[in-house]
């Protein structure tokens, strides 16, 4: 019996407005299915994503965290936003382990308004991943605390 | 007695050209009349998967325009219509259209796209060219603009079904066909062009092998939304093809069929599809693009060309393929073609067809009734110096219409063609246009939060997944909800009503409106919200049907509880949300143009005719630039008459100041609000005032230093042959051109683009005056694109000599006392050669202008690799850089014909009315402040700010961030960066974003 | 027999066949009934609604089917031919014994008068489970229907089955008795009997008031009838001049024929379409040869001695409409003309006769008693009135329904329950055809044969066959009938049919409106929302939305998807023989 | 053993051309062979029911109804006219004879021709002999053709052209015209070819994923067509790619929970 049976991965997804969120649409509209686990936050650019809200999403008790936004090098609407996302996210998967949380919890995905197949697969694949890995360690630390 | 002029624009064609036209006119204070033959506006652009050389998704950058077109207040869209008759003349002309029965009320469907769903019958899917079906009921593609159904009365057996699906009662099967006469100052003719019929090439077997397609038709597999879903499958068995194969040059150049003239974009979108096939097979893919010149001209292009070949592995084969034979069994197709004279074939997976450009279908008709003049190719016929107009007084034309061409120079035309149009009814400007007036803000600082819901049905779109009047329930239980309510479709006239209506009622003061994506419906609710009294930016959007009820379609459970949770989450930041004002700023309604060349004089002319004071600032002692140095051209016009014309009109014209010999010095301040230095001739220095700045600082020649330029007379450049044949003094027996020179070599990678004609124009003057003479030219590429093919079949006709040549066998040129030598590899007879030319004349490239370094950092502005200025976006906004106010145009843009130049001349005139058509200019409310006590000053902000928007003031001794609000674009990577919290972002504050993220995240007692 | 207290609203929907019915008798049902071929329930249905099925087959001048609304495609449905039929089949079949009724109610109820009025009432009342006595003053009972209707029109045992049938309910019928002689009101009450409901008809001719009336040879039609009816001996002479234009002229007439005479003349006063008799009956006199005379009244009667020798009429033109709304006779003067007769038999109208009457009980002009025409209470508390002596000569069904009504208010009468609550309920005829044109149209009526079924001497199996042919003829028959009403008017109520109801799942359905258009009966719509709604009244379950359903969101109570594929995989499952 | 053909009549509650037990299931008079299924009206028979009968293995199915104009629901048994034809395109999918499927009237006055239209149909399905779906395994190819001609008739597409088709045939449709029923049939014909395909598909890749060439060899059609459909089945939601092996995509079905 596969230790997290009955465990409803919760993720929360940063999205830029002009890109992913744009993909997020498109999936919608040609209506491909994917599971309903991530909770959609609107941002005007990746470059607007503070590692501090990573890290207060599993705070809050998020199992995952997504960080979305335009192709690099030159979709980003506001120029290099997704440069600084990337950087600002690399780190923080470094600072991740020292809180116990497995790095694979945050993913960072460019998606483009035309990419709705896309925007699916990668929310079915994080689920499945997190499903794996299990609810977030931070949950069992304050029910131990 | 002159009729009175008319502050309308009426412009044909709804391409990304019409497009462009539109909005520069709007904004720029003009009614506009877009119309378009289909049932949406997007044109050919909209099927396009890619664009080079950015490979951006086409639909990202083309449709906030197009919602932007639909969404303007001074622009019409008219669809299915099309022009039956024309009187009056410019200023006041009188449009006859008609106006095809869509069957649908345009004013009750919002596009939810039931019936579509619903109904029984499919009919061939023409915008994925018949590689998919469609529904009888059926919109183009989903982020079509207008999003309005249509029915297709031929396939549609009217069996009523969609009447009884339709929640919004827009179906009309009795609506007729009407007439419409509109009343305009001047036409705008943007009708694109029409694709190539590849069954004319019958040896390329289209129709006939289903694996040879055409290249848009390859656009629509390589596209996500396409059939294949983004994935290359062949059409006869939907395997992913191994080798794949491009032909260049089907329908154009091609003396037989009638289009002898180059299609201009085919070799770049042939290069582009090829790159991208690669990237979307996750196998290994090889891809073949068999071409005569690989005519890779434009910005940045060769790079791409190179990448393609190095990075991408595309191999390019010089050869015009004599014709495609199938294999019936395999579905795999021989392609016949010749390699320095040995007929070889290859086997290929799939093979597609750059098929060239055609005039629009019917053309002439429109023509007659506008009495336009049409050239031999029935493209429409314009004059080198006056490349937006048409032989009728009034009527302007931009885009692949007038002569193939690529999308940035159709947008460019776009934005000339919108200045000449407003030209003629200046004076008109703002008179037909409806100014919004919105009743006082009613100041909510001291109130409590009480914030409305609205939860959108979308008739069964949502209500058929998510249990609405659940979440209606839950969402009055939200604390600080004061009101909630469920809607059966909340974007429809009659729900702004009613929102204003409970907004008076319940004393709200923040709206929260639960349904589709804000993309789109954001700004219709703002405007709602604020003719209900309350600061726009008091109102927040969530969701729930793209994101919830359209992807959890068998989950109705788990999709009414992240309804719930996403309503919640909204909530939640709406509590948080403060009223913003929309900074506005003042603005000089004066020009500031550096560069007195073709370019600067023209935009000059341009922006002094919408009656704005221009100050002309040009470096040398007289106006002209690059203009001075040309003494005739292909085209028949004397450059020389046209220049003296230009420059007795621009210093007779009182709104322009020039300033000869003077350079600008410095420029500060932003938008609206520039304060610039001259630097005049007699040292004094003069401070004026200005709204915009228009770069025109033209480019130079190179001047060579290979093939012994310089080391000996005999070796001279394109531009000295021109003075000496100008002059007279030109007398040889045989001469011999070496094409580029000082470009597409590592140092400058981009190909020069014009010294292609400069060639053949000099070798054709040449054989004009002594036919006897001996002219060689040697190239790499012959890029003579669109009607410039002709001149070059001339010139070989009257025996000039091309010999191709490439970079591992250069010519070389020797000189031994008295006489020069030129060493060269005949590819054809295999064989060195060596000549003794009377001249070796060189087609040195045009670079960019040294000066350029100076002024990019003056107006913070930035430049490509290659030195020339970088535009904002290559493809839709070619001429503007990303700072605010500040346009480009001419040869600092990028080496360019003159009618080139003078389309982007015209352009940039157009782009910079639309700021100074306006005394103020309001900005967007969503900026970065900051807190000055927080700050310590440390210039992260400065540094990381794309825009410049953000500059480190003294203040009180200690350094301080001041935000430029007009430059400010709200993006937040300061506000994140910023070590000590001192920058807070406007509407999506850090309190508000991890507000959401917790109520996002909140368990939820109930079930 | 209680009012059917289903919870409609206000206005009760019935189909027009049973709303023109005096009686309330629910016609739609047995023909649905008889539709299916099956003739006992038919019966047995009928019988619930009034118990003289036979009698009314035959002499009915049947108001429902005149208002059958097929009147508006060909020809209305032969309702009261398969009523008689139905009936026949039953008693040649051997007629049910009804099961006895015990005796819930301890008073007794006397019925003055063996009428149909009477007896409907008493059958009604015997069915509540109250002893009922009937007084019939001839030797007896059936009042009109045995004295007043001529053999060839009803036969007397077929009055005496259909009587029988209520006296096997516990009915006690004495004859011979004369309400104002033998019984009087006082006399009941002494006797015990706690509510009296005088039914005794009109018994009396109505006399042309002109010189020589009391002649020999003048018989009024009443009494004529009657001593035929008792098989007296009458003798008529051979050529008879009968006066008047009803039914009872045409009976007169075509029973002189039978006692022998030769020649039958009908004079009246009116032209032909104003005659009152049924139409078929004036067909059938003139096929057996009575010879009419319109526009003629008589004037007086000559006689021979004591003997008539002929009669002196005056012509007469139609004036404006009288009250009735028939056109009025205007003599002509000066045209004095005389037709030698040897007979006369006036049958204008009938009378009730009031001697033994009390006073008290008569309306003022003393020629009816005055009685409710809801509730039939008379001036005098517990006494009831109904029937012809109510209302003047009236139909037999009119009859029935009063014996129907007082039944209810001699019930409530004897509960203390106030006899007016809930009882003017206003009716509204419907029918769900909206377009006639659209009805296909079944123009020939099937004639089945009028002979007696039974009674002919024929063997066995040719009374068999023509049965079983007379029984198919029925069904088509039936067929006609367009089930106007709503369904629980019909059988639904009477449990006899298993009728279905569509439901409909508002979540799976998107408003396509198939089956709106599939529907025969415009049953199910499109509500507001936009999601289809079933009209429970008018849907008639035949299920054809369900089957064509395209979103499947339409499912039948009874016969579901489910309950179809058991008996597939029932009827599977079974070995085949 | 001499073949004795298993034939389901379904019959209308008023139409009693047989003596029916209470079970609803009798024998009609005189042809004990044939099982009988009553119903109110014969209009209530879905198409999706008579396709269920033949693929739990019935020979034939004959259909009863009441000879017009006599039908007690007035229109009962000329919208079955309707049914029958739709039925008559469908068994064929699934490798049965048209024929195998019947409707009669009954009327009370021809009851000796309606009993020698029953032994006539009998004969034929005699003759026809077994069905070809008797006691098939699930998974059987015959037995996907059944399922895949049933999702068929289940589809919005055809059966809201069916309900519409009376009301379009004898009338006119919304814009006044008259279509002929020729223009219909073969509208009907185009969409049960394609939809019989796509759900054919659908059924075979829920088992496991399919590439496009094994879905033409298995159903027996070219390569490009196969691939037509799937893009049409995309849009439709009914079928994702599931993954890609070297060159060639394979799809699997988008199964509706």
């Amino acid at each position: 019996m596969s230790k997290n049976n009955g465990f409803k991965p919760k993720i929360i997804g940063f999205l830029c407005n002009w890109c992913s969120y744009a993909g997020a649409d498109l999936a919608g509209v040609s209506r491909i299915q994917y599971p309903p686990n991530i909770r959609i936050i609107r941002v005007m650019c990746s470059g607007r994503i503070d590692p501090a809200f990573i890290l207060e999403a599993f705070k809050d008790g998020a199992d995952g965290v997504l960080v979305a936004g335009c192709h690099l090098p030159s979709d980003c609407h506001y120029l290099t936003g997704n440069f600084k996302a990337s950087r600002r996210v690399a780190l923080l998967r470094k600072v991740l382990k020292e809180f116990g949380i497995e790095p694979e919890r945050v993913r960072l995905e460019w998606v483009s308004a035309s990419e709705g197949d896309r925007f699916a697969a990668i929310v079915r694949d994080m689920v499945e991943q997190i499903r794996k890995l299990g609810p977030s360690p931070l949950k069992n630390m304050e029910a131990k605390a | 007695m002159e009729k009175k002029k008319v502050g309308a624009v009426l412009v044909v064609g709804g391409g990304v050209a019409g497009v462009q036209a539109s909005l520069d006119l709007a904004d720029s204070g003009f009614k506009v009349y877009l119309i378009d033959q289909g049932p949406s506006i997007g044109g050919v652009m909209a099927q396009l998967d890619k664009t080079f050389p950015t490979n951006d998704c086409s639909m990202c950058i083309l449709s906030p325009k197009l919602v932007a077109t639909g969404r303007h207040p001074n622009i019409s869209i008219l669809t299915n219509a099309e022009i039956t008759g024309l009187s009056g003349e410019a200023g006041n002309f009188e449009v006859k259209l008609r106006k095809r029965s869509r069957y649908i009320i345009e004013e009750k469907c919002n596009g939810c796209g039931l019936c579509a769903q619903k109904c029984p019958i499919e009919a061939v899917d023409m915008y994925n060219e018949g590689l998919a079906q469609r529904s009888a009921i059926y919109v183009d593609y989903p982020q079509a603009v207008p999003l309005k159904y249509k029915i297709d009365r031929e396939k549609c057996i009217g069996c009523g079904t969609c009447y009884e699906i339709c929640k919004a009662k827009a179906i009309e099967y009795e609506q007729k066909d009407s007439e419409v006469t509109l009343n305009v100052g001047s036409i705008i003719l943007a009708p694109g062009f029409e694709a190539f019929d590849a069954k004319q090439k019958s040896e390329y077997g289209y129709g006939r092998y289903l694996n040879v397609v055409t290249s848009i038709e390859f656009e629509r597999i390589l596209s996500a939304s396409g059939p294949y879903g983004g994935l290359v499958l062949r059409p006869s068995d939907g395997e992913i093809p191994k080798k794949i194969a491009f032909i260049q040059c089907v329908g154009s150049r091609d003396f037989q069929l009638g289009n002898p003239y180059c299609s201009a974009a085919c070799c770049m979108y042939g290069m582009k599809e090829a790159v991208i096939a690669k990237e979307h097979t996750p196998s290994k893919l090889d891809a073949t693009i068999f071409y005569m010149d690989l005519r890779a001209y434009g910005k940045e292009f060769d790079d791409y060309c190179n990448r393609a070949k190095e990075e991408w592995g595309i191999r390019f084969v010089r050869s015009r393929v004599a014709g495609v034979t199938e294999d019936t069994l395999t579905g795999n197709l021989h392609v016949h073609y010749v390699e320095n004279e040995t007929p070889k074939t290859e086997e290929y997976d799939m093979v597609i067809l750059s098929i060239g450009m055609t005039p629009p279908k019917n053309i002439d008709k429109l023509a007659k009734i506008l009495d336009i003049e049409l050239n031999k190719y029935n493209f429409c016929e314009t004059k080198h110096f006056s490349p937006l107009e048409t032989s009728k007084q009034g009527i302007f034309v931009c885009g692949a219409f007038s002569a193939p061409k690529d999308i940035p120079e159709s947008v460019a035309q776009a934005s000339g063609a919108a200045a000449k149009a407003m030209s003629i009814i200046a004076p008109e400007r703002g008179k037909l246009v409806t100014v919004k007036e919105y009743p006082p803000e009613r100041d909510v600082s001291k109130e409590e939060p009480r914030i409305g819901v609205f939860v959108c049905h979308c008739g069964i779109n949502i209500g058929g997944v998510v249990n609405v009047p659940e979440v209606v329930e839950y969402a009055k239980s939200l604390p600080n909800v004061a009101y909630a309510e469920a809607n059966l479709y909340t974007c429809s006239q009659d729900t702004q009503k009613l929102i204003r209506e409970k907004i008076e009622q319940h004393k709200l003061n923040r709206v929260v409106v639960a349904s589709c994506t804000p993309r789109t419906h954001e700004p219709l609710f703002k405007e709602t919200v604020q003719e209900a009294g309350l600061n726009p930016y008091l109102f927040e959007m969530t969701n729930i049907r793209d994101q919830c009820s359209w992807v959890h379609m068998h989950e109705p459970k788990e999709a009414t509880e992240k309804a719930k949770d996403l309503v919640r989450s909204i909530v939640a930041k709406a509590t948080l949300l403060k009223p913003l004002q929309k900074p506005v700023i003042n603005v000089t309604q004066v020009g500031l143009i550096i560069g007195g060349g073709v370019s600067g004089m023209i935009a000059a002319l341009e922006l002094a005719k919408q009656g704005f004071e221009v100050h002309l600032v040009e470096r040398e002692k007289e106006l002209g630039g690059n203009l001075r140095k040309i003494h005739y051209l292909l085209e028949n016009e004397d450059p020389q008459e046209k220049l003296n014309n230009l420059v007795r009109a621009v210093e007779g014209n009182k709104r322009i100041h020039v300033y000869l010999g003077a350079e600008v010095a410095d420029v500060t301040g932003f938008v609206g609000n520039f304060k610039s230095k001259i630097a005049l001739h007699d040292g004094e220095e003069k401070e004026v005032e200005h709204g915009i700045v228009i770069v025109a600082t033209g480019a130079t020649e190179y001047k060579p230093t290979e093939y012994l330029y310089g080391k000996n007379p005999k070796v001279i450049t394109q531009h000295e042959l021109e003075e000496k044949i100008a002059n007279g003094r030109f007398k040889a027996k045989n001469v011999a051109m070496i094409q580029c020179v000082g470009a597409r070599n590592e140092e400058r990678p981009n190909c020069a683009r014009i010294c292609c004609g400069q060639a053949i124009k000099n070798a054709l003057k040449i054989k004009e005056i002594s036919p006897e003479t001996e002219v060689y030219v040697l190239y790499k590429d012959l890029r003579a694109y669109g009607f410039k093919e002709d001149y070059y079949r001339e010139a070989a006709t009257k025996g000039v000599l091309f010999i191709n040549y490439d970079d591992d066998r250069k010519p070389q040129v020797t000189s031994e006392p008295g006489k020069l030598k030129l060493l060269f590899w005949e590819p054809i007879l295999k064989e060195e050669i060596e000549l003794e030319p009377d001249f070796v004349v060189l087609s040195a490239a045009t670079i960019p202008n040294p000066d350029n370094k100076r002024v990019a950092e003056m107006l913070k502005v930035p430049l490509t690799k290659d030195g020339f200025f970088l535009e904002a976006h290559m493809k839709l906004r070619p001429l503007d850089f990303a700072t605010e106010g500040v346009f480009l145009c001419g040869m600092a843009h990028s080496p360019k014909y003159i009618d080139e130049s003078i389309s982007q001349a015209c352009g940039a005139a157009a782009r910079a009315t639309t700021i100074l058509s306006k005394s103020t200019l309001e900005m967007e409310g969503i900026v970065a402040n900051v807190d000055e006590d927080l700050c310590s000053g440390c210039r992260i902000c400065e540094y990381l700010c794309p825009y410049n928007a953000i500059e480190i003031k003294e203040k009180e001794g200690k350094p301080v961030a001041h935000v430029i609000e007009a430059l400010c674009k709200g993006c937040g990577a300061c506000g994140t960066a910023c070590p000590t919290k001192a920058i807070t972002m406007g509407h999506f504050t850090t309190e508000e974003i991890l507000a959401q993220v917790k109520a996002a995240l909140m368990e939820e007692a109930t079930a | 027999m209680t009012v059917i207290s289903c919870a409609l609203e206000k206005k009760r929907k019935l189909p027009p066949c049973r709303a023109a019915c005096p009686a309330d008798v629910n016609v739609q049902g047995y023909i649905s009934l008889l539709q299916q071929g099956k003739f006992k329930e038919a019966v047995e249905l009928i019988r619930k609604s009034m118990p003289f099925p036979a009698i009314c087959g035959r002499i009915c001048v049947s108001p429902c089917q005149d208002a059958c609304s097929r009147k508006n495609s060909d020809q209305p449905v032969g309702i009261r031919y398969l009523k008689r039929l139905a009936a026949d089949i039953e008693r040649e079949q051997g007629r049910i014994k009804p099961d006895s009724i015990l005796k819930k109610h301890g008073e007794k109820i006397a019925i003055v008068g063996a009428g149909p009025a009477g007896l409907s009432a008493a059958y009604e009342l015997a069915k509540l489970g109250y002893p009922v006595t009937v007084f019939e003053r001839m030797p007896e009972p059936g009042g009109m229907m045995r004295y007043g209707i001529p053999d060839y029109r009803l036969r007397k045992y077929v009055v005496a089955n259909e009587i029988a049938y209520i006296q096997d309910l516990g009915v006690e019928i004495e004859t011979g008795v004369e309400f104002g002689k033998d019984i009087t009101l006082d006399t009941l009450r002494d006797k015990g009997y706690r509510a009296v409901f005088i039914a005794t008809g009109a018994q009396l001719s109505s006399k042309l008031g002109i010189p020589g009336e009391d002649l020999h040879g003048v018989f009024h039609a009443v009494e004529f009838l009657r001593l035929v009816a008792q098989g007296k001996t009458v003798d008529i002479g051979e050529k008879v001049a009968v006066i008047g234009g009803g039914n009872s002229a045409i009976d007169a007439a075509r029973t002189s024929l039978r006692l022998g005479a030769k020649e039958v003349t009908i004079l009246y006063r009116r032209s032909r379409n104003e005659m009152p008799a049924l139409p078929h009956e004036i067909e059938a006199a003139e096929e057996e040869g009575v010879k009419f005379h319109f526009l003629v009244a008589p004037k007086r009667i000559i006689g021979e001695g004591t003997r008539v020798k002929e009669i002196e009429c005056l012509r007469m033109e139609l004036g404006k409409p009288d009250a009735s709304g028939r056109k009025r006779p205007v003599p002509i003067q000066g045209s004095e003309h005389t037709y030698t007769v040897d007979t006369v038999i006036p049958a204008i109208s009938q009378v009730v006769e009031t001697s033994c009457l009390p006073t008290v009980l008569l309306d003022e002009r003393k020629e009816t008693i005055l009685a409710d025409s809801l509730t039939l209470e008379t001036k005098i508390l517990g006494v009831f009135a109904g029937g012809d002596i109510a209302t003047g000569p009236a139909s037999v069904i009119e009859a029935i329904g009063a014996g129907k009504r007082v039944a209810t208010s001699i019930d409530r009468f004897l509960n203390g329950q106030d006899l007016h609550a809930g009882r003017e309920e206003e009716t509204e005829s419907v029918s769900w055809v909206k377009d006639w044109e659209k009805i296909t149209k079944k123009p020939e009526r099937y004639k089945a044969p009028q002979v007696d079924v039974g009674r002919q001497s024929v063997s066995f199996e040719e009374a068999d066959r023509l049965l079983s042919q007379a029984k198919e003829l029925a069904t088509v028959e039936a067929r006609r009938c367009l089930g106007c009403g709503p369904c629980s008017e019909c059988l639904l109520n009477e449990g006899l049919c298993d009728a279905d109801k569509a439901i409909v799942d508002e979540t799976l359905c998107t408003g396509c409106n198939v089956c709106a258009v599939v529907c025969p009966f415009g049953a199910i719509k499109k509500n507001e929302r936009g999601v289809a709604q079933v009209d429970d009244l008018s849907c008639k379950g035949c299920g054809i939305c369900s089957a064509r359903c395209p979103e499947k969101a339409i499912i039948m109570e009874r016969f579901t998807d489910d309950q179809i594929r058991t008996d597939i995989s029932y009827a599977l499952k079974k070995e085949f023989a | 053993m001499m073949f004795k053909p298993k034939i389901i009549g379904f019959v209308c509650n008023w139409s009693q051309p047989t003596t029916l037990n209470s079970a609803g299931t009798g024998r009609i008079w005189g042809y004990p062979r044939i099982r009988f299924v009553r119903v109110m009206c014969i209009g209530r028979i879905d198409p999706v029911a008579v396709l269920e009968t033949f693929a739990k293995g019935a020979d034939g199915v004959l259909l009863i109804g009441c000879h017009p104009p006599d039908c007690h629901y007035v229109e009962g048994n000329l919208q079955t006219e309707y049914t029958v034809e739709i039925l008559k395109k469908l068994i064929p999918l699934a490798g049965l004879e048209p024929e195998r499927v019947k409707l009669l009237w009954y009327s009370p006055s021809e009851k000796q021709s309606f009993g020698q239209h029953v032994k006539d149909f009998y004969e034929q399905v005699k003759n026809f002999g077994p069905s070809p779906l008797r006691n098939e395994q699930p998974q059987s190819k015959l037995m996907l053709n059944i399922l895949a001609t049933k999702n068929v008739a289940s589809d919005f597409r055809l059966r809201v052209l069916l309900g519409r088709e009376k009301e379009l045939t004898e009338g006119v449709n919304v814009y006044g015209e008259h279509i002929p029923k020729e223009e219909l049939d073969a509208t009907f014909d185009d969409i049960i070819r394609e939809e019989f395909v796509r759900h054919m598909f659908y059924l075979l890749t829920k088992t496991k994923p399919f590439s496009v060439k094994e879905l033409a060899e298995t159903v027996g059609m070219k390569p490009a067509a196969v691939l037509r459909q799937i893009v049409n089945m995309r849009r439709r939601n009914m079928i994702i790619l599931d993954h890609v092996e070297g060159t060639t995509p394979f799809y699997k079905a988008l199964e509706v929970k």
